[in-house]
């Protein structure tokens, strides 16, 4: 169990800088997850931790102490593979005590710690096989027990459950809240899976490009995005985004409207905004009314491209040029609509996120409500 | 409904017979290609008037065997062979892992300049350099001594066996050497503990196609080697030409020259066909 | 598995310099070792034969001695065998390659299919393989070939027919068979290998796109064989710029210099009467045109070995 | 224990020596044998390399009546004196002696002797009516072959050496340009292979083996022709007088009892016709076990070795052509009814008296210089391809003229 | 365009029956899709339609006529495999252009049809290139390009999107539905990710261990599984599964009493049910409803194990001896419940499921709204 200090952290490529002095606290005995998407930096970042990086500038610092230069052995990290990395001909006895077996522990020691693990993990009798005859689900665990044997400070994931089809990834996911539970060891968590990061983690961290966008619990990160960036990225689907120009500011909050005349009042503080000025709308799917002009207040005329149903509820797809990439609307599982059927979409103002023309967002006024979660 | 019952009993037996056109003439090609072998074959065990009447009729006899034993010293020869292809192949490769874990793994611009630059090395004419090799091979008494044969093939071999085996380690996750490292090993631990035993079928073809290759070689052997260390190819050197009907007698020898490594090489089989790729499967 | 991320592996080989320098560092005197050796087997016998190839140098005549300049040099290339030599050296190792070349890949797409006793058909078709040149070359001239004992001359007197004096009248074909028949099953062997690792959807995509067995022949399989086939034909030409073994046991390079080859000549003119400086002035020159051909192999393969060595 | 390592070729009656050898070294506890049994060609080029570079691995070498007096003057070979009066040296054939000998000191023990005669099947002469002269002419040789020859039935007038090499095909074209009144050089070393002698003997050879003789003639050497000679395809053969041996030992020959012999062929001239030459046992200066070696050789070129061979053996088998006691035997008499003739061929044959006119070398089937090796298998080559139908005799002639031009030229003997 | 139909097709190898007896009607245009867990046959079904495979016995018709015995050229179908199983030595256009040039077919007319599915693609601008030098998402789309060149009367995809990651899979989803809204060619689709069926099918086929359990829309699979195998299969999460037996049968539903004495009445019609029998309950996580005794009437008391939050809502997990698979029940987002809290969990009786001994599900009260749909 340690804390982590990230200070600075940069990291070039020859010509290109894929990490942009990042700087970021890890306390003891946090789930942290570092979402992005692909080639952001993740699986760098996280391997600069792990030693098998060099690190360009700045400080890693574990519990206070300096450790750039230290081999990753040395470290008190274990790291678990996208791939498992298993070592494919050894048993899984062997591969759980290989770590333990170099650094020159004694039998009973090893044997020890390994049927701990493997007891934590439910694998206890699959110790003689090798990592070919397991299933995926199965050496994902082994792969768990290798870090665990060594009895790190800080766990290491690096997209652990990208292998893993639908059903096993939500089992595995539960036992790696269940493992954070019983262990209480810092881990960090790689993922580009928006619901690993949301379920499992303490804390997550968003990077996009080499540079951190916003740290913060998944709670946070949902209701309160600091940018567009984070919001598009967290939740699925996706942030629909709605672009407009604000035409009346409030002490409840912003009227924007769109370029088709209609409009949407957001409930946000509206800071320094000024009429005229450029602004987007962010509404989540689930938050997406559908309805006519008759029933629905604020919001845009849009027409109906495809209905999805999903068993307990339905996704609308719709198009209307306010929105560029389109909308996506939850609708109740049974209801129908036709393919170009005309509807208006909107929100109520407090579940509307607002953006200026950089992408930062407002701070909305239910933010109280999360503070206290 | 009726016009496919009349066809019907009609297409699997065309089918079958189509479908054993493949095989009849894969089978067509492997006796072709065999043939000389077995020919040799039966022919050791013929005496050498009937090696003449190329019968396939006879009653085999064991005499060739019998007087070819008691000219030389097969066993002698046949040791000898045994020591240099093992020899060969274990330095072989103890040279050839190291340098291809470092190629494959950590490589640089030259790699593959260095590579080719080893394999054109094999392209040396042995006849042009014999004198000087020999000339320093007697200055290093290392003239008919099994090790001065042991060296030779393993320089004409290393190329060979650092390519294969530069190929198979391209093969080997990388994953799995990181998480060695993060569970603490050196770099001879990784090669010895992780690598090594994950490209075993890629290695143990490496090696056998070593063994082959030196058990096969004829012109250092015959020109290094007198009496001490001379294997079976200066064996079979004796039976070239020898005065008189030779046929059985020579084929005799060949079956005893051939048949340890044929025998190996068969046995082996499955891995050559599986290892023997030199990178070419993807 | 490397089928599916492909650019994964790339990407690591890419990075693998700069993100571990220290143990890069320490890893690459691990290629010294091999190195170092194949640069002293290399250098030292070419320094001496470079020296020699410039000496008269006659083991069999030390009253002779000195500088020879290039007469080792002058003498060679007026060799009437000289340049037939090269000719053969080239026909034969193309000949070669034809046949190894083709007549694997047939025998792969046939054994590539399931049949009866596929298993010990393989057994007997990789056996060449293991023969020592030597054993072969006297097989073959001896038992197959020998125009009156011969298997092939005896057939040829059963049908009636005036059996074929090979080492005579087709000196150079004969080598070629021989020679061939020692590499077919490692032709063999590499293209099977490869033409097993073709991917079934792909042919099975091609044959719902109405492909029937030589549409899929030509334009499936063949392309996926490319690069075994620049493998094979790499190996092999490494292999058979030096042939001398079946020369020497079956034609002795005769009848005339019909089969004489570089390797060959440089025996006769060199290690024969043992002028070593001729011999040496020899092995200079088949060392460049090995260089030659290398260079153009090299080119003409660069292509399809690039994904190996990519730095 | 002193090692003897013996370095020898792997002909029937060099085998018969590996094979009674332990009689040697239980007579000799101390001494210790090792073979290396090479063919031919090999054996001559690892013994060359091997002496010329003083590397000393061989205690005892099997080399030929060119090699001895080449190396016995260039001080690689140990001079062979001081053999007990029991070996009586005198009893060695003359002309053997003295083929391996240079300047009067003796460098080598002949293991056998060899000239050469003509071989023929009695049977088919007797039914094709033809009757073998004591000394057949060329022109003779060359009616008989074409009557006997009946290709359809593989049947073959005449068997000769095709293959290249100058111990193989030059030993025998040597002699024929020999009798034919030719020679290899005049007396200023000039080549004279364009000479008519030579194409007259080289077109009648080439055309003889061609029209007359067994496919495959241009690869055949002494054993391909034994082979053939031995089970029935060839009418007559011109070689070695050692293969009588062979041809009349039943369990080797499927003609044993139907084998005829003659004088080697002459035409223009006796001289030179037939050849000599000897495989003999030398000592190289580098040997390290100079007396042991010497006790070995003087034992397997003795009496008592004949004798042991005649014991094991039969007499028809002993190693021909050394000593003149081995012809005085009766049992050798009564098994070698060729005996006499091969004696008599060997004594007339001088090696330094061997051509119609004068020439600077010595050697009847060979040029006794170093280089010959050398330009002998390349005019050997040459010759082959003109039997096997690839070149012209001239054009063949004038390329090998030129080789052994530029030999001589470079080896500094023309001036 | 194309109808299907399937007479009793029966597959074997050597001694294993892999296929049994499928009956099954495609008609023209259809969608539809084959779902089963793996190994059920999906892939041995789809080939055996596509000639690949020979069929055991049975008939195989393609719009009325037998086909059995017909090559797969000559059929009409196109199909999309799972590696894609691009030629990677030819460009796109030749990749697309390879069935119609063996076909003989004119070089312009050729060119007119590769175009046409590039455009249709929006792959036009990647002609030239190899399959190397693509992303996934642009090589499954070379793929689909291939069977559309050939105008096949029906295409078969075999798992066209398992390779894909998460995100891309939902947008190449939606590009199949454009593509069969605008080719309407017959359509079988095989997959074992519920939600592609659940969105793309106009009919779903599920199959288990060769035969095949259910056909249906999928609302009809979702709200009216035929048996506890189709309910557990459609549906995420999966279905909770709860053992009872039945105590009391009324007209308007049955009464069953699980193991801890508490009960649950479902809307079902009750058929020839005894009191006595043992059944299962099924719900599925959206209508179960998570309180204490006194909130909620019907349900059963269960350990909470965690919660998941996925900002939109969150995944209560909880464990009881009447479940043995657990129970999942999805909550409002922002609900907090600690690990080891007793809840009592249950559902309204119209949103219960009930199967009996042998899996068969009972009637639903609700059917008839779904027959309406
Ligand atoms: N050796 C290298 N040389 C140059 N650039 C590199 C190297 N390794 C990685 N990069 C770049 O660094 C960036 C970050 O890569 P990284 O693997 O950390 O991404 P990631 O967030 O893990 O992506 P993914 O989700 O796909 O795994 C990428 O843009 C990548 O192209
Ligand atoms: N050649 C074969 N010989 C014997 N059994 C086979 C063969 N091919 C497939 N099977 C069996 O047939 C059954 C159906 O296989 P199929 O590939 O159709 O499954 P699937 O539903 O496509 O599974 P997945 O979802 O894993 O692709 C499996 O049990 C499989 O083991
Ligand atoms: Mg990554
Ligand atoms: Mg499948």
């Amino acid at each position: 169990m340690a804390s982590l200090t990230l200070r600075g952290i940069n990291k070039r490529y020859e010509e290109t800088e894929v990490m942009k002095n990042v700087n970021l606290d890890i306390s003891d005995g946090e789930f942290v997850v570092f979402v992005g998407p692909s080639g952001c930096g993740k699986s760098t970042l996280m391997r600069m931790i792990a030693g098998l990086e060099d690190i360009s500038a700045g400080d890693l610092m574990i519990d206070g102490t300096r450790v750039n230069e230290l081999p990753p052995a040395k470290r008190g990290i274990a790291m678990v593979f996208q791939s498992y990395a298993l070592y494919p001909h050894m048993t899984l006895y062997d591969n759980m005590a290989f770590g333990l077996k170099l650094a020159g522990e004694k039998k009973p020691a090893i044997d020890a710690a390994v049927k701990n693990a493997a007891k934590i993990l439910h694998i206890d009798h699959l110790l003689d096989r090798k990592p070919k005859q397991l299933s995926g689900g199965q050496r994902q665990r082994v792969a768990i027990g290798r870090a665990i044997t060594r009895k790190p400070k800080v766990f290491l994931f690096d997209e652990p459950l990208s292998n893993l089809d639908a059903a096993l990834r939500v089992k595995m996911r539960l036992e790696f809240a269940r493992l954070h539970d019983e262990l209480k060891t810092t881990m960090i968590y790689v993922t580009h899976d928006q619901v690993e990061a949301m379920t499992l983690a303490d804390k997550i961290v968003v990077l996009s490009a080499g540079n951190v966008e916003q740290v913060g619990t998944p709670n946070q990160l949902y209701h309160a995005p600091a940018n567009k960036f984070v919001a598009g990225f967290i939740g699925s689907p996706k942030m629909n985004f709605l672009n407009g120009t604000v035409t009346q500011v409030m002490s409840d909050g912003v009227l924007v409207k769109y370029a088709t005349g209609e409009t949407q009042l957001v409930a946000v503080e509206p800071g320094p905004v000024k009429v005229g000025d450029a602004v987007t709308v962010g509404i989540r799917g689930e938050h997406l009314h559908a309805g006519t002009a008759a029933t629905v207040e604020h919001g845009v005329s849009s027409t109906t491209m495809a209905v999805e149903s999903l068993g307990d509820a339905a996704y609308l797809y719709a198009e209307t040029p306010v929105a560029p990439d389109g909308l996506i609307a939850r609708i109740p599982p049974l209801e129908r609509h036709a393919r170009g059927e005309t509807l208006k979409l909107g929100a109520t103002p407090e579940h509307c996120h607002l953006f200026n023309a950089e992408g930062q967002a407002f701070k909305r006024k239910i933010i109280e409500v999360l503070s206290a979660a | 409904m009726s016009h496919p019952v009349t066809a019907t009993p009609s297409v699997p037996v065309l089918d079958t017979v189509k479908r054993a056109i493949p095989g009849i003439f894969a089978w067509f090609f492997a006796i072709l290609l065999f043939f000389p072998i077995f020919w040799m074959t039966i022919t050791a065990f013929k005496t050498e008037q009937q090696a003449y009447a190329s019968s396939l009729f006879f009653t085999p006899t064991l005499e060739s065997f019998r007087e070819v034993l008691a000219r030389s010293n097969y066993f002698g020869f046949a040791l000898n062979s045994v020591l240099i292809s093992l020899g060969v192949t274990v330095i072989c490769l103890l040279l050839a892992v190291p340098c291809a874990y470092a190629m494959a793994f950590f490589p640089t611009k030259k790699t593959q300049k260095v590579l080719l630059w080893m394999l054109s090395t094999k392209m040396m004419p042995s006849v042009g350099v014999l004198v000087p090799i020999y000339l320093l091979w007697k200055n290093t008494g290392l003239l008919d001594t099994v090790t001065g044969l042991i060296i030779v093939y393993t320089l004409i071999n290393l190329p060979i066996a650092v390519w294969m085996a530069f190929t198979y380690f391209n093969e080997v996750p990388r994953d799995i050497l990181e998480a060695g490292r993060i569970d603490g090993a050196t770099t001879w631990q990784e090669i010895i503990y992780l690598l090594m035993p994950m490209s075993l079928p890629g290695l143990a073809s490496t090696g056998l196609l070593l063994v082959i290759l030196s058990w096969n070689e004829a012109f250092w052997s015959i020109n290094l080697s007198s009496s001490n260390a001379a294997p079976l190819t200066v064996f079979i050197a004796s039976y070239s030409s020898p005065e008189g009907l030779f046929w059985a007698k020579l084929s005799a020898a060949s079956l005893l020259a051939v048949a340890p490594i044929l025998i190996v090489g068969w046995l082996s089989q499955k891995q050559l066909v599986r290892g023997l790729t030199f990178g070419a499967v993807k | 598995m490397s089928q599916l991320n492909p650019p994964m592996t790339e990407h690591y080989a890419e990075s693998a310099a700069e993100r571990d320098k220290r143990r890069a560092k320490s890893v690459r005197w691990l290629i010294s070792p091999s190195t170092g050796l194949l640069f002293l087997w290399m250098a030292i016998p070419l320094a001496m034969t470079i020296w020699y190839s410039f000496s008269r140098y006659n083991l069999l005549n030390p009253d002779v001695k000195g500088f020879a300049g290039l007469d080792n040099y002058h003498f060679l290339a007026t060799d009437p065998a000289f340049g037939p030599s090269i000719g053969h050296t080239l026909t034969l190792i193309g000949s070669v390659l034809a046949i190894t070349v083709i007549g694997g890949v047939l025998l792969a797409v046939l054994f590539d299919r399931k049949f009866i006793g596929q298993g010990i058909a393989r057994l007997l078709v990789i056996a060449p393989f293991f023969v020592m040149p030597t054993v072969s070359a006297l097989i073959w001239k001896n038992m197959i070939l020998h125009p009156v004992y011969g298997l092939i001359a005896q057939g040829m007197l059963a049908l009636g027919m005036q059996p074929i004096d090979w080492f005579a009248q087709y000196p150079l074909f004969a080598v070629i068979i021989i020679v061939a028949w020692q590499w077919l099953p490692f032709a063999f062997l590499i293209l099977f290998t490869a033409i097993q690792s073709l991917d079934q959807e792909q042919k099975e995509a091609a044959r719902i796109d109405g492909a029937g067995p030589f549409a899929m022949f030509f334009f499936i399989t063949l392309p996926h064989l490319k690069r075994a086939i620049a493998v094979v034909v790499m190996m092999e030409t490494i292999f058979l710029l030096s042939i001398f073994a079946e020369i020497y046991t079956t034609t002795g390079g005769g009848p005339g210099t019909a089969t004489t080859n570089l390797s060959y000549l440089i025996y006769s003119l060199g290690l024969q009467q043992f002028d070593v400086g001729l011999a040496s002035a020899g092995g200079i020159l088949a060392v460049v045109l090995a260089n030659i051909v290398a260079f153009f192999l090299v080119r003409m393969l660069a292509k399809n070995l690039k994904g190996e060595y990519e730095s | 224990a002193t090692t003897v390592t013996v370095a020898t070729l792997n002909n029937p009656d060099m085998i018969e020596l590996k094979k009674l050898a332990p009689a040697f070294e239980k007579a000799n506890p101390d001494i210790q044998l090792k073979w290396v049994i090479l063919e031919e060609n090999v054996l001559r080029q690892r013994a060359t390399t091997d002496i010329t570079t003083n590397s000393g691995q061989f205690d005892v070498v099997t080399i030929g009546t060119y090699e001895a007096p080449l190396w016995g003057k260039r001080g690689w070979l140990s001079p062979i004196t001081g053999l007990p009066a029991s070996y009586d040296l005198d009893d060695v054939v003359k002309t053997a002696r003295d083929g391996l000998s240079y300047n009067g000191q003796l460098y080598a023990l002949p293991f056998y002797v060899e000239s050469s005669m003509t071989y023929y099947r009695k049977d088919l002469f007797q039914a094709a009516g033809l009757k073998m002269p004591d000394q057949p002419t060329y022109d003779q040789i060359k009616q008989f072959a074409d009557k006997l020859t009946d290709k359809s039935k593989g049947q073959y007038g005449i068997c000769l050496r095709g293959k290249a090499g100058w111990g193989e095909n030059m030993a025998f074209v040597s002699t024929v340009v020999n009798t034919y009144g030719g020679r290899w050089f005049d007396e200023n070393w000039k080549a004279q292979l364009d000479t008519p002698e030579w194409q007259k003997a080289v077109g009648f050879y080439a055309d003889l083996l061609k029209t007359d003789g067994p496919p495959g003639a241009s690869s055949n050497g002494f054993n391909e022709n034994l082979t053939l000679m031995s089970s029935g395809k060839c009418a007559m053969w011109i070689d070695a007088t050692v293969a009588a041996g062979m041809l009349y030992n039943k369990s080797q020959s499927q003609v044993a009892d139907k084998i005829g012999f003659a004088a080697a062929p002459v035409a223009v001239t006796p001289k030179g016709s037939h050849w000599l030459w000897s495989w003999s046992l030398a000592i190289p200066k580098t040997s390290k076990s100079q007396d042991a070696a010497k006790k070995f050789i003087a034992w397997a070129t003795s009496k008592e070795y004949i004798e042991m061979v005649g014991k094991d053996e039969g007499w028809a088998s002993v190693p021909p052509g050394t000593r003149k006691s081995t012809y005085a035997r009766p049992e050798y008499k009564q098994a070698a009814p060729f005996g006499d003739f091969v004696l008599k061929a060997i004594e007339s044959a001088d090696p330094n008296d061997a051509s119609l006119k004068k020439v600077p070398y010595s050697g009847i089937q060979f040029v006794g210089i170093p280089e010959f090796q050398s330009f002998g298998t390349v005019v050997g080559q040459s010759i082959s391809g003109v039997v096997a139908g690839q070149t012209t005799v001239d054009a063949a002639l004038k390329a090998g003229n030129a080789t052994a031009d530029r030999a001589v030229k470079q080896a500094g003997y023309q001036k």
